[in-house]
């Protein structure tokens, strides 16, 4: 139902800060509401790991195998070296959400910067910079990463950088547009007028009004770079040193026929986590976005 | 848990070991039935179909339908007549004599003759085996005096021969299709034609290499089986549903993850054997390069191996399909192992003071040295092993961090670069030392860069020369002694830490019999192998 | 048209050089080549047998050499010889092109017809039960690791229930022909363009549910409620119509990342196809095929691109070619 | 006899903090063959009473009232079908942005068509014939080849003409046109209101024209009502507004006006000091009061109710009285 919005928003909140605004917003949808508890018992999960489980994660503290709820003193469980699942849980959350957080940070700079140059400058710099981002869009992005981590070894680093690096193009077409939207904009043709630099115009008067649409596409980037690494290490390319979810499913897809729990518990995680963060990502989209919340 | 209970592993062990020889006697009276497709897993995917310039498992387990050797080996490891009728070795054991069967046909229709046995020798055991170019480096003559008679000379004797003359250990080309050549190019290396039971019919990439009966086979009657299919299934829980649902019936080289196969062992309509291994005695060993600063002191290499419980990582890691190993040399080669070389049992208290007494203490975090572990990338099992490890040598102040690569990346590591701490990975010991196990120590492989050489770096005089010195020496006797001698002093200096002696497993349909007959079966041909009842196909 | 053809083209050189040339640099980089991989496998080689190897996969030349050589080759439509495979590459990339097309276009087929059915009733049914079912399972499906999805429907589906096969494309042992080997293929594609369609499903079950919500808000369709139009045919024939346009455009742009997928479809079922042959390749070292199958799998993103240019200037007058 | 006929039809906003009116107890008729026009500043709540005439308020708008009687039938009791059955063929509007009101992957043609089709039945190709006819009818040159083309490839006046078109399709009772000229130029725009208005003649059709611009109502209306802040505050026939306009906001308007014809620029009423307040920041008296140069405390404190004056009526305390004070609007006027 179109009515101005200048209504709804003198009807809604008189004063209140912006920010308290979108929260409410958010808290206001029952499935951003979902998405926030879940992803705050992930959070919790991360940070309790060291006080809950002080001890290595990877030690074989228990008979191998031993299924969830047969024994109090590892409630989920453990894999086929005798490895706490919870324990692995827990500690997972960590490295989990690091590698999704670190490789959507690398892929928000790289597709910001690009798109951000690439609409701003246009001409020759676009064309350039369109045609690399073609190039990394027409490379089946998961086969890239793949190659990427086979070949400069599995590890943490390069899982997290491998992944970062091959999920920019979409972004970047987003945000190349959006800045194209506001490229001719008044206060943008106002700034260059009073000679600001190019640099200041983008980061203050551009990014801030694209903020929207990036915060919404980092909760999927961070949840697409965790299901990923969850595939690579079911191929095989996991970092075996540090406990990921990823990992987990991986060591236990041998045995998920005979063991379904080894992988199918850190694979419930990573479907939480992933839902958690889609979920947010949708709740943000509505609140942050205008159209959204016409309906 | 780690105070296990070597009891368990004992009769866990017995248990298979009684079922597997429950079956033989009551199978032995049924006459063999014709017919059925024989569906096998292969694992991985074959690079080549030929076994002259492979020796990849997955070949090999194709090539030994297609090629018959001179003989092939009982499950004593004793040579028994195959192309080769019979043959003669004089005394001064320079000269051997093979006399060849008659009548046999090459896939192809051509004659089977004592020119196709020289030509591979010359132009393919002697020069691009991989394996064989050493054991057959002494040969300076070959004579045909007749199509069915081939005259080996030898500049000195050459004992370990007699161990690889089987279809893959010492493969026969035909001559006619390969002469005049580029042999690593043919188009035949890819459809080959050979003398053996089946004949190469087609082969899918990604999917599936078929074989059917050959029914001008010398061996009349054999081989029962009308096709083998041999399919490609690189998922592993995929291929433990297939063999449990009846769409495999064989499945050799723990083609399904070992923890499948406590329950397929329950299972009524799957058989579980651990024959056909014998000849190639498969070993897990640990490499310590002893140029690294921490483990060139022997004292070290000794306090790893201390603290490494064998025993638990046969059970844990290897499910009970491996038993701890004392020598490079495995009990199955019984003639040359020798059982009094120093052992190295599960201790990680003697671990810490022999530590302690090489001078690395532990810090203030309770580390003593940090080192790398690679492993050999084959699989989740390596990968276990190499976490087992990790986590065994933390408990004694050792910070190990597993790097893990792909096959190029590690070899490269391990034989090129030498850039590790520690190596996991396995070799076939082979019925010969010789063969499979000098390889590791021999000084003369170093700077060649070669794979599945010696990775530690290992450097000792007397070994080399008894090496050498067994290589040539005519003697039965005197080369065990000299073998002897050789793990006398390989464990005591330990450049590298026998784990495991492996046991591979095969999976099989019950409804398939004979599917082992052979000492080196895995590697050779399922001729003998039928199905009972309604066979399939 | 002419013009937007031959830019096109133009464009299309231009991306297919780029990945060959990352691609070659890149595999260069690895450690190990495919002499060593061989090497490693067989358990055994001396250094001549490597040396042999090299000189035969011709990686003993300078790297330039062997880049300008694979250009070369590239111009003139040789994508090579995979001496590994001992074949070569095109003649490998044809017997398994079929069963990754197969693959990718039934699961997208899936993908994209039940999703724009399901994105459609959620749509229409917005904040109700169905739309919260229907956006909840699509969320499922997204979140859920593809390869667990595959391991699960094969213990369901073909170890517990018997109804499907496990893997594979074909029944080797029955030697089906004509309709009954179509059927057979049938029977073995359903898991596991499912286990990849699942994912993709979501996908545009998200994208069609949250354009048609968009659309919805548009004037014209206040116009066409505005003329009395029944709700099911402003839905089907205002609405869907102008959604659809973001899904012809996303089409194009995931068609690569679904050969991501196909590798993990693929290894859980053991689909024969291109996905898990590049996966091979690279392990291998075994540059020209993985090169090939890169290359040709970027040139069907290109034409599959050109192609929804093109289908967009069909369902959106508003574009025209230029 | 009166072909719609609106009683204390209200719309308000369900929010999280209660209801908020938009448009309140608007009461009129529309007799055929009448233009009626109903004309206030953007967001007054004109167009969220054409949407409620059509039945086509959304949540979180809701209305109630005594009725909307469309040729003497409630519209406030029909169910949906029944309502739809009537939206485009007793009762049409026209939209402001013909190139947004139309869509943009269907051809002009099957837009008409498709009106035909949907309340009439009928073959494909008589519904074709018609939708020619149609468009030949509101004089769109060339129809037969103008029928395939897609809305982004006509100029404005012809989608707007399309748009009529597609509204008279059905001959309906009642035409609403919303705002139906704003996005055209001055040359086109007289060419349709003079179109609107002889389609009327021809078919006794009744007009309601909603408008900002008080310019195009002299000429085109028979009757005004004057809208503010969702109230009607002054209905008079055209001819008696313009000549003694009683509300000091209908005042304001035709003083600020920039010469008979308007300009249809979008800076609308500047002139008269203040803003209209939001919905959320009703004045408690009149909601013109913050803005009137006239009131009172009375202003300030009730809301005043519409009375019968002057052939009209008018909500106004002080209306009566407005002569007495003409040098305060002229103030207005010329500030």
């Amino acid at each position: 139902m179109a009515f101005p919005d200048s209504l709804i928003l003198s009807a809604d909140g008189t004063g209140s800060h912006p920010r308290f605004a979108l929260l409410r917003r958010l808290l206001r949808r029952p499935s951003a509401l979902c998405g926030l508890v879940l992803m705050a018992a992930i959070l919790a999960m991360a940070v309790l790991a060291h006080p809950l489980y002080p001890d290595d994660p990877l030690d074989m503290v228990a008979a191998p195998f031993l299924h969830p709820g047969t024994d109090a003193a590892f409630p989920l469980g453990s894999d086929m070296l005798g490895r706490d699942l919870a324990a692995g849980i827990f500690h997972g959350a960590r490295i989990s959400l690091l590698i999704g957080v670190v490789a959507a940070l690398v892929s928000l700079v790289i597709g910001i910067g690009i798109g951000a140059l690439s609409g701003y400058y246009g001409g020759r710099i676009d064309a350039g910079l369109m045609r690399l981002t073609e190039l990394f869009q027409t490379i089946p992005p998961f086969l890239f990463s793949l190659a990427i981590v086979a070949i400069l070894q599995p590890s943490i680093a390069t899982i997290t950088g491998a992944i970062g690096i091959t999920a920019w193009p979409g972004l970047a077409r987003l945000v190349r547009a959006e800045v194209l939207k506001l490229r001719h904009s008044e206060l943008v043709e106002a700034s260059i007028s009073l000679g600001a630099s190019d640099a200041r115009i983008i980061l203050l008067h551009i990014l801030p009004n694209v903020l929207a649409p990036i915060v919404v596409s980092a909760s999927i980037l961070v949840a697409s770079a965790i299901l990923s690494e969850s595939s690579l290490a079911f191929l095989g390319l996991g970092d075996p040193n540090v406990v990921s979810w990823g990992g987990m499913v991986g060591a236990g897809r041998e045995v998920i026929r005979t063991d379904w729990y080894v992988a199918t518990i850190p694979g419930i995680a990573i479907l939480a986590a992933v839902l958690a963060l889609n979920l947010l990502g949708d709740g943000l989209n509505d609140a942050l976005n205008r159209k959204g919340q016409r309906r | 848990m780690r105070t296990l209970s070597r009891r368990h592993f004992l009769a866990a062990s017995s248990a298979i070991a009684l079922f597997i020889r429950s079956d033989k006697p009551v199978w032995a009276e049924d006459k063999p039935q014709a017919g059925g497709t024989l569906s096998v897993i292969l694992q991985p995917e074959p690079v080549t179909l030929s076994p002259t310039n492979n020796m990849a498992q997955p070949t090999q387990t194709v090539a030994g339908n297609i090629f018959d050797g001179l003989v092939y080996y009982d499950f004593d490891l004793k040579p028994q007549p195959c192309l080769a009728t019979s043959w003669d070795l004089a005394r001064d054991g320079k000269t051997v004599t093979f006399h060849l069967r008659h009548g046999v046909k090459w896939h192809d229709g051509k004659p089977f003759t004592s020119a196709d046995v020289k030509w591979s020798l010359e132009n393919i055991w002697k020069t691009i085996h991989p394996r064989n170019k050493a054991l057959f480096e002494n040969v300076s003559a070959v004579e045909t005096p007749d199509d069915f008679t081939v005259v080996l000379k030898f500049s000195k004797p050459s004992l370990p021969i007699f161990s690889v003359l089987n279809g893959v250990g010492a493969p026969i080309l035909p001559r006619h299709l390969y002469e005049g050549t580029d042999i690593l190019g043919s188009p035949y290396n890819n459809k080959p034609v050979g003398t053996g039971a089946f004949v190469f019919k087609e082969w899918k990439r990604g999917e599936y290499v078929l074989l059917e009966r050959n029914p001008d086979y010398w061996d009349s009657g054999k081989p029962y089986l009308d096709r083998i299919l041999f399919r490609i299934i690189p998922d592993p829980a995929a291929r433990a549903a297939a063999v449990e649902k009846g769409e495999i019936q064989y499945a050799p080289f723990n083609a399904i993850p070992l923890r499948d196969v406590e329950r397929f062992s329950q299972l009524p309509n799957v058989k579980i054997d651990r024959r056909g291994y014998d000849w190639i005695s498969p070993l897990l060993y640990l490499d310590f390069n002893v140029e690294n600063q921490y483990l060139k002191h022997q004292r070290v290499r000794q306090a790893l191996a201390h603290a490494i419980d064998r025993n638990a990582m046969a059970r844990i890691v290897w499910f009970g399909f491996g038993k701890p190993a004392i020598s490079p040399v495995p009990s199955a080669v019984a003639t040359f192992h020798d059982s009094t070389v120093p052992q190295y049992a599960f201790d990680p208290k003697k671990a810490e003071a022999l530590l302690d007494e090489a001078g690395f203490k532990r810090g203030a975090d309770g580390t003593r040295f940090a080192i790398t572990h690679d492993y050999l990338p084959y699989g989740d099992d390596y990968r276990r092993t190499a976490e087992f490890i990790k986590q065994a040598l933390h408990k004694i102040g050792v910070e190990v961090t597993i790097r893990s690569q792909d096959t190029a990346a590690f070899i490269k590591r391990i034989y090129g670069d030498r850039d590790f701490d520690l190596s996991l990975s396995w070799n076939s010991a082979f019925p010969d030392p010789q063969i499979g196990v000098v390889r590791a120590y021999w000084s003369g492989w170093l700077g060649t860069q070669t794979p599945w050489t010696n990775g530690s770096g290992y450097r000792n005089a007397e070994v080399d020369g008894l090496i050498q010195a067994a290589a040539v020496e005519g003697n039965p006797e005197a080369r065990v002694a000299d073998f002897k001698r050789f793990q006398q002093i390989v464990l005591t200096e330990l450049p590298t830490l026998p784990l495991l002696e492996m046991q591979f497993f095969s999976v099989h349909a019950a409804n398939l019999r004979d599917i082992v007959s052979q000492g080196d079966q895995t590697y050779s041909t399922l001729k003998n192998a039928w199905f009972d009842g309604k066979a399939k196909g | 048209m002419r013009r937007y053809l031959r830019r096109s083209l133009w464009q299309i050189g231009i991306v297919v050089l780029g990945i060959a040339t990352i691609n070659f640099f890149l595999l260069h980089l690895a450690p190990g080549d495919a002499a060593e991989v061989m090497a490693g496998e067989s358990g055994a080689a001396t250094a001549e047998y490597m040396a042999a190897l090299r000189q035969q996969f011709g990686i003993d030349q300078p790297l330039y050499l062997q880049f300008l050589r694979y250009v070369g080759h590239l111009l003139t439509l040789d994508l090579g010889y995979s001496f590994r495979e001992g074949m070569p590459v095109a003649e490998l990339m044809r017997q398994r092109l079929p069963a990754t097309l197969l693959l990718m276009g039934s699961s997208t087929a899936l993908a994209v017809s039940l999703g724009c059915v399901l994105g459609f009733m959620a749509a229409r049914r917005a904040g109700k039960i169905a739309d919260t079912v229907i956006s909840t399972l699509a969320l499922l499906f997204y979140a859920t690791p593809v390869f667990w999805v595959g391991v699960m429907l094969v213990m369901v589906f073909s170890v517990a229930l018997d109804w499907l096969p496990i893997g594979g494309m074909t029944s080797i042992e029955a030697g089906y022909r004509g309709w009954a080997l179509a059927g057979d293929v049938a029977r073995h594609l359903v898991l596991p363009a499912v286990t990849l369609g699942l994912f993709y499903l979501a996908i545009y079950t998200r994208l069609v549910r949250a354009s048609m919500l968009e659309v919805y808000h548009l004037d014209f369709v206040r116009t066409a409620r505005a003329k009395g139009v029944r709700p099911w045919r402003i839905a089907t024939r205002h609405v869907l119509r102008n959604a659809l346009l973001p899904v012809v455009t996303t089409l194009g742009v995931q068609l690569s990342s679904i050969l991501g997928g196909a590798v993990l479809v693929e290894t859980v079922f053991s689909w024969p196809g291109l996905g898990r042959l590049a996966f091979e390749a690279l392990f291998h070292r075994d540059l020209a095929l993985l090169l090939g199958i890169l290359f040709c799998s970027s040139l069907v993103v290109v034409f599959v691109n050109l192609a929804v240019d093109l289908i967009y200037t069909l369902l959106d007058p508003r574009i025209e070619l230029s | 006899m009166s072909l719609l006929d609106v009683k204390n039809l209200s719309i308000s906003f369900a929010t999280p903090r209660g209801r908020l009116a938009a448009v309140r107890d608007l009461s009129f008729s529309l007799k055929a063959g009448e233009t009626l026009a109903l004309v206030g500043e953007s967001g007054c709540g004109k167009s969220l009473t054409a949407l409620a005439l059509l039945g086509l308020l959304e949540p979180p708008a809701v209305m109630e009232g005594n009725g909307i009687f469309l040729e003497g039938r409630n519209l406030l009791t029909l169910d949906e079908p029944t309502l739809r059955s009537l939206r485009g063929s007793r009762i049409a509007m026209i939209f402001q942005e013909p190139m947004t009101a139309l869509n943009p992957v269907l051809t002009v043609g099957e837009q008409i068509m498709e009106v035909i089709t949907e309340h009439e039945g009928g073959g494909r190709r008589a519904a074709r014939a018609r939708a020619v006819a149609l468009m030949e009818k509101v004089r769109i040159p060339d129809a037969e080849r103008r029928f395939a083309e897609y809305p982004h490839r006509l100029s404005g006046g012809l989608r707007q003409r399309v748009m009529i078109a597609m509204a008279l399709a059905c001959s309906p009772a009642v035409l609403i046109a919303d705002e139906p000229t704003t996005a055209l130029d001055v040359t086109i725009q007289a060419q349709i209101l003079d179109l609107i208005g002889t389609l009327k003649r021809e078919n006794g059709t009744a007009v309601l024209f909603i408008t900002h611009d008080l310019g195009l109502v002299g000429q085109h209306a028979d009757r005004v009502m004057v809208m503010y802040a969702g109230r009607v505050v002054e209905e008079r026939t055209a001819a008696d507004l313009f000549a003694d306009p009683l509300h000091p906001y209908t005042r304001g308007l035709i003083a600020a006006r920039p010469g008979l014809g308007g300009s249809g620029r979008r800076e609308r009423l500047m002139e008269i000091p203040g803003t209209v307040p939001g919905l959320g920041a009703m004045p408690v008296g009149c909601a013109f009061s913050p803005r009137c140069a006239f009131a009172d405390d009375l202003c300030r404190s009730t809301v005043p109710t519409s009375i019968d004056q002057a052939g009209g009526r008018i909500a106004c305390h002080h209306s009566e009285g407005i002569h007495d004070r003409e040098p305060a609007i002229r103030r207005i006027g010329n500030s």
